[in-house]
């Protein structure tokens, strides 16, 4: 990032050499470049968490031990749920897309902020090598499940602290960016950006941001009181010394309740970006999507209690937010509608990322639909804690996040690398993918109806059936997405070049080189129309 | 500087305002030792919110600032009441 | 609705066929509406989009309000199923749930102890949860209900076992390396087989038995229950305790035993305790031979050296040994207590590993502070007992001793 | 800010100072959770929590108050006069607020000091043996107070930079926006000890 070069003269825009080396990535401020190297910190852990999803799964193949002992296991999904939460899921698109694209998509040249985009990255790193570093200590890593419920995570011998630590400091990193990207979109949107030419993808990184700022400061403090309580004994959870562990549970849901919308809400964008693109639509109800973004960040502040509806909260309590749990539901169902109707009279083409944001819109729903089972008081009592839970957010983190990251991953990937991979492969990984997602996590849901609970190292032989059906969609699973992720891999060294625009989008970022140049803009560029105007003007290249 | 940036706050401001605070201390420090009951902590709690906000519009310069800022400023505030708030309906009717 | 009238498996079953059937409808109509359009407007067959409307007030209207009522609806029978959970027919029986690392215990009105939670079928039962360590679940899948034990504070719950049969319970907490194991079950009898058990004496009962009648020839006027200093000596830990006793004005030491203790109420003048006072009537004719039998066998219970109190096997099912511990000799998440005394044990003691002898001293040691030594192999996650009462302690390890 | 790799076509004035407004924002809700946990409590125990706040030193917390009053003030003055172009009372105005937070610290030393000598800390036997509301009162207040205090050490290093930046000119007239942003992190910790005050020292 020293000298200026003219866009066209490289080829390889921002990803040419600055003779820097590996320094001139990993002290680089370029947003873009500091979103690559997210995407490579962050993909890295996902396979881990990925692999540790595999293993649970042949634990829970049959009843009894199977492969690992229960003190494995439990460790097991609590570094699996910390690593696809903390590590994946919650920065994942914001931290990758987002800072690739969201300076680009308001004609900016950078975040407001580019010092502290990168301390960001640095804390990032440094929290996720704590997080893995506490599975070396002698106490073992921490078997208390994501959620660190007191009074256990006070008591288990295991190393709590470090692993608390360390999400400690990915809650600043969550912060930092999101500082940054309200102050970009307030400050630095370029001339011509009205509010109401933004894409989409904005507006929910916009809400997402501000989640991160008003929430992320809750889980912080929680965190700090478990590693206290351990240090200190100081009794603020603890019923013997007049300290009550509800309130433990009330802070932590505080945070990550509206974490979960941290997860989804950029998903939704990208998946509001792609749509119109492959269907050569403008986007149906442009504001009613903004807005719902906003909606569902500011609802979805308000609805933590509907995972303690068993925990011995009040009756009102569970009334109140029970309520508002279904009240968060309408804006969802909002945006799915408008992504339906944006499909009417367009001209549709499947390439892999649509399929990818189609069968988003098909995974969500059923996630989101077993959500409104959940937020039901009376239903929610039996299947809390079972399967039933397991399979409901991994059809929204993983059906709805995931298979749109990976959306966003097809349809970004030419204008990051400037190639293309294979589609065909792409289409196929897609399939398999589906067909294993379901078999895996449907059978989850149905095992979690019939009773089986949730962090269950061993089960009753009823349950073995839909469990060995479960275990065998992971397997399918897993390759589709090795498949999918040999596929990308080899279409960044050795695709066919694909020129500016190849899908014929209409936001800023098609406007530039593939790969971007280093500085975005030349001159700083005059918007004059809207992101999904494919009337006016060329619609294809 | 491209921007047009409010002029200097003058000192006298910023006096009278600190003699304000310190007065209201005063008062607060008095109220606390009289008994009201229950309503000694909303008293307390109101005279602390009347001196932040003389820190945050002066000693901030809130007031000289642009509406955004104030309504963001609301906004944090709200999201920090209804925390409050909503965990109430569990306290309150356990 | 009368509450009582209907069960909760109705109640929330309700609830979930009616969210679950609008869902369907809904997921298979948006389905259907997507595919429909994909091939419709396929690009191969419809290659230029066609304008149209990019918004449409009435539409976002209508599908903003539609849905708005449609899940107020759902919140509405799911708050009205979860009050059917919560409102405890009258007539219910009570028992209260004891949950800990990592097994159940259930307690009924008249102080009877169970690791099962047997119930009259056809019967309301209410849960009075509580939890002695950390937070667990009750969760009964066929009924539907589920209410975490919390410390500190006692939950509620309630169900009616339709008929008779074994229904599983599972603890849906977290709550640490055997919360998978933290599994028991419903036993639903017939109402008259229940009553049959429930009325079933227990020890305490028999204890009580035992000093009503005490109390009723006027022993307890002289002689304590709990060990404090009276008149006579104490009768706490009386059976097989070694004493001093005058025989003809001569002293001899002897140990406690029945020919002793029947001997001791005819002629009290007999084999006097040294240092008490020869005041003693003789019971000679007094007492009916089962009274004396009565209380003699309640002595052999409550004394020293013998079981204690409780039997070690009792303690073993209350304090929740049996939640880690096998009896059988199969492993669980601790050793089997099964021929544990006297075998070779590996150990870790903070950095040093060493072999030992499992001998009295070691058992009370690993009891009392399980963590100072970890056997080898397994995880340090067993709680301490120190505040177990000496009499328990020494229970559970003659017991143990016993399981060969 | 310059460091986007572009010549610094204009400072962001009111882009850094909504950074730092935001940031503020997640400072308020860190101690916003202290704060939840506070008016629960002090919902469930009323009676402990006043006689546990009875047994804190009012004098001691009512001179911190003046002190860190004071030093707002101190820090806002510096702030005009950076901008007017008084370079020496900026410096000295600054150097005054790190001696505010010095001496604020201090103060909560020798408080604390005196409270841990009777026996008074977190899981303390002394403190065990008093009343469940008590208990957790005392907890809240160490740990409201002593992340209080690490803010009150943060912000006058902060201050002793700015003091210095002013002396070197790397903070003036024209660029000040940095020195502007420590002024409102200080103001910040003032905002939080005046809920402090009241609801630790005043409870009857
Ligand atoms: C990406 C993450 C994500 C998302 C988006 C959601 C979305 C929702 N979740 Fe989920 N949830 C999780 C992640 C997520 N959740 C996780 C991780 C947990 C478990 C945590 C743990 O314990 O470890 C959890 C647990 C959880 C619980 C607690 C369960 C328990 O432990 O007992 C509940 C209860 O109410 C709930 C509800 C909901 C609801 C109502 C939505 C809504 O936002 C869904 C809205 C969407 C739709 C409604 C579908 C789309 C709309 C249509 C198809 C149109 C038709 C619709 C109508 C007519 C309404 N979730
Ligand atoms: C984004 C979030 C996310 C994602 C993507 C996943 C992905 C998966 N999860 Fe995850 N899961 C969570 C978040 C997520 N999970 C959370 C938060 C919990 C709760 C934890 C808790 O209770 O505290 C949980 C809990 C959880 C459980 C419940 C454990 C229990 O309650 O006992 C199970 C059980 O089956 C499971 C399975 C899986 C599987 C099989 C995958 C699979 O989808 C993975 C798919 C991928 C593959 C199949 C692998 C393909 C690739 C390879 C094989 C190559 C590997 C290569 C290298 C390593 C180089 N998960
Ligand atoms: Cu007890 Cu899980
Ligand atoms: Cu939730």
């Amino acid at each position: 990032m020293t000298e200026t070069r003219p866009a066209t003269a490289d080829a390889r825009g921002f990803l040419a050499p600055d003779g820097k080396g590996l320094f001139g990535w990993i002290f680089s401020t370029d947003h873009k470049r500091i979103g690559l190297l997210y995407m490579y910190a962050i993909l890295t852990f996902f396979l881990v968490g990925v692999a540790l999803g595999v293993t649970i799964r042949l634990e829970l193949l049959a009843p009894g031990e199977t492969i690992i002992s229960a003190q494995a296991y439990n460790a097991l999904f609590t570094l699996h749920g910390v690593i696809m939460i903390f590590l994946f899921i919650i920065p994942g698109i914001p931290a990758i897309f987002g800072n690739l694209f969201l300076p680009i998509h308001i004609g900016a040249n950078d975040v407001a902020f580019p010092r502290l985009n990168l301390l960001s990255w640095w804390l990032y790193m440094t929290g996720a090598l704590l997080a893995l570093g506490s599975l070396f200590g002698s106490a073992g890593f921490p078997d208390t499940g994501w959620t660190f419920y007191v009074p256990f995570s006070t008591q288990t011998t295991t190393n709590v602290p470090l692993a608390v630590f360390a999400v400690f400091i990915l809650g600043f990193s969550s912060i930092l960016t999101g500082i940054n990207f309200v102050t970009t979109v307030h400050r630095l949107r370029a001339e011509g950006m009205g509010w109401g030419r933004l894409p989409l993808f904005v507006w929910a990184l916009y809400s997402t941001a501000w989640v991160q700022i008003l929430a992320t400061p809750m889980l912080a403090i929680t965190l700090v009181l478990v590693i206290l309580e351990r240090l200190l004994g100081a009794g603020l959870f603890d019923p013997a010394k007049g300290g009550d562990p509800i309130m433990f549970q009330h802070l932590f849901w505080i945070y990550s309740h509206p974490a979960v919308y941290i997860m989804i809400l950029p998903g939704m964008g990208i998946v509001t970006e792609i749509i119109p693109v492959f269907a050569r639509k403008p986007v149906f109800g442009y504001w009613a999507i903004a807005f719902s973004s906003i909606g569902i960040a500011a609802a979805g502040s308000l609805v933590w209690g509907h995972h303690m509806f068993v925990s011995g909260m009040s009756d009102m309590a569970i009334l109140v937010f029970s309520l508002l749990t279904f009240i968060v539901a309408i804006p969802s169902a909002v945006k799915v509608f408008n992504w339906v109707a944006t499909l009417y009279k367009g001209s549709i083409s499947l390439d892999p990322p649509m399929l990818f944001a189609l069968s988003f819109i098909f995974l969500f729903s059923i996630g989101g639909l077993t959500g409104l089972i959940l937020g039901a008081a009376a239903t929610d009592v039996h299947v809390h804690d079972t399967s039933f839970v397991v399979g409901h957010f991994h059809y929204t983190m993983f059906g709805g996040t995931g298979f749109a990251f990976f959306g966003g991953m097809h349809y970004w990937f030419p204008k990051i690398y400037g190639r293309m991979y294979n589609k065909k492969i792409a289409a196929a990984a897609w399939g398999i993918m589906f067909a294993g997602f379901n078999m895996l996590y449907f059978s989850m849901m149905i095992l979690g109806l019939r009773g089986m609970p949730r962090r269950y190292y061993d089960y009753l032989p009823e349950y073995t059936g839909l469990n060995v059906v479960a275990t065998v969609g992971s397997w399918i699973l897993a390759a589709g997405l090795l498949l999918m992720f040999i596929n990308l891999f080899r279409g960044a060294r050795s695709g066919g070049p694909c020129g500016a625009n190849p899908w014929g989008g209409r936001t800023l970022e098609w406007s530039l080189a593939s790969p971007p140049p280093a500085e975005n803009f030349e001159t700083p560029p005059v918007v004059t129309h809207g992101p999904y105007d494919f009337e006016e003007g060329p619609a294809r290249p | 500087m491209s921007e047009q940036q409010h002029p200097a706050v003058p000192y006298r401001t910023f006096v009278i305002v600190w003699a304000l605070l310190l007065v209201l201390t005063a008062i607060t420090v008095a109220v606390s030792r009289i008994h009201l009951g229950a309503l000694n902590i909303w008293v307390a709690l109101g005279i602390a919110s009347l001196k932040s906000a003389l820190v945050i519009f002066f000693f901030m310069h809130l007031k000289y600032e642009r509406l955004l800022f104030k309504l963001l400023l609301l906004l944090a505030l709200v999201t920090l009441a209804t925390f409050i708030g909503l965990t109430f309906f569990d306290v309150l009717y356990r | 609705m009368n509450p009582s009238a209907i069960s909760t498996t109705e109640a929330v079953d309700f609830v979930f066929l009616y969210i679950f059937g609008i869902s369907a409808v809904m997921l298979l109509g948006i389905t259907a509406t997507m595919i429909w359009f994909v091939v419709k407007y396929n690009r191969k067959r419809h290659p230029q989009p066609q304008p149209s409307p990019h918004y449409n007030i009435l539409l976002e209207a209508v599908w903003t309000v539609i849905p708005t009522l449609i899940v107020l609806t759902m919140f509405w029978y799911g708050w009205e199923g979860y009050t059917t959970l919560r409102d405890v027919p009258a007539d219910a029986l009570e028992v209260r749930v004891t949950a800990r690392m990592w097994s159940w215990t259930f307690t009924y009105p008249n102080e009877r102890t169970s690791d099962r939670l047997v119930v009259p079928a056809g019967r309301a039962v209410k849960l009075d949860i509580v939890s002695e360590d950390v937070l667990h679940s009750f969760y009964v899948p066929a009924f539907r209900i589920k209410r975490d034990a919390v410390p500190g504070m006692t939950t509620h719950a309630w169900f009616r076992a339709p008929e008779p049969g074994s229904y599983d319970v599972f603890c849906a907490e977290y709550c640490g390396v055997a919360h998978s194991q933290m599994i028991t079950t419903v036993d639903a009898l017939p109402e008259h087989d229940f009553e049959e058990w429930y009325r079933q004496e227990t020890a305490e009962e028999e204890a009580a038995e035992g000093e009503k009648l005490l109390a009723k020839h006027g022993c307890t006027g002289c002689h304590s229950l709990d060990g404090s200093p009276s008149v006579g000596p104490t009768f706490q830990g009386l059976f097989g305790r070694q004493v001093t006793v005058l025989t003809d004005g001569k002293e001899r030491a002897l140990t406690v035993d029945a020919d002793y203790l029947e001997r001791s109420i005819r002629q009290p003048q007999a084999d006097l305790v040294k240092d008490y006072p020869a005041i003693m009537p003789s019971y000679e004719g007094k007492i009916p031979q089962h009274d004396l039998e009565e209380i003699i066998e309640y002595f052999r219970k409550t004394g020293a050296g013998t079981a204690g109190k409780k039997g070690g096997q009792e303690l073993l099912k209350e304090k929740g040994c049996l939640g880690c511990h096998s009896t059988d000799g199969s492993p669980m998440v601790g050793p089997t207590l099964k021929g544990l005394f006297d075998r070779q044990v590996t150990v870790e003691k903070g950095r040093e590993t060493l072999t030992l002898t499992a001998g009295a001293d070691y058992l009370r040691e690993s009891i009392r502070h399980p963590k100072a030594a970890i056997v080898k192999g397994y995880p340090p996650v067993m709680p301490d007992f120190a505040d177990l009462p000496e009499e328990e302690l020494e229970a559970l390890v003659e017991y143990i001793k016993e399981l060969r | 800010m310059n460091d986007a790799g572009h010549p610094p076509v204009h400072k962001d004035y009111t882009g850094a100072k909504l950074g730092m407004w935001l940031f503020l924002f997640t400072e308020v809700l860190l101690f916003g959770g202290l704060f939840v946990l506070y008016s629960v409590y002090l919902h469930r125990y009323p009676r402990e929590f006043a006689a546990a706040a009875a047994e804190l030193n009012l004098t001691l917390g009512a001179a911190n108050t003046v002190i860190l009053l004071t030093g707002s003030l101190l820090v806002a003055v510096a702030v005009s006069a950076v901008r007017l172009g008084n370079r020496k009372l900026a410096q000295w105005m600054l150097w005054g607020g790190v001696l505010s937070g010095v001496l604020f610290l201090v103060n909560k030393y020798l408080e604390w000091s005196t409270e841990i000598r009777h026996g008074i800390y977190p899981n303390s036997p002394v403190l065990l043996q008093k009343e469940q509301g008590e208990i957790v009162f005392f907890g809240l207040y160490y740990i409201t107070l002593g992340l209080h205090g690490l803010h009150v050490l943060i912000g006058a290093v902060l201050l002793a930079v700015m003091a210095v930046w002013v002396a070197t000119g790397a903070v003036n007239r024209d660029d000040f926006v940095k020195l502007e942003n420590s002024g409102l992190y200080w103001h910040l910790v003032d905002l939080v000890w005046i809920f402090i005050f009241p609801l630790y020292y005043l409870l009857l």
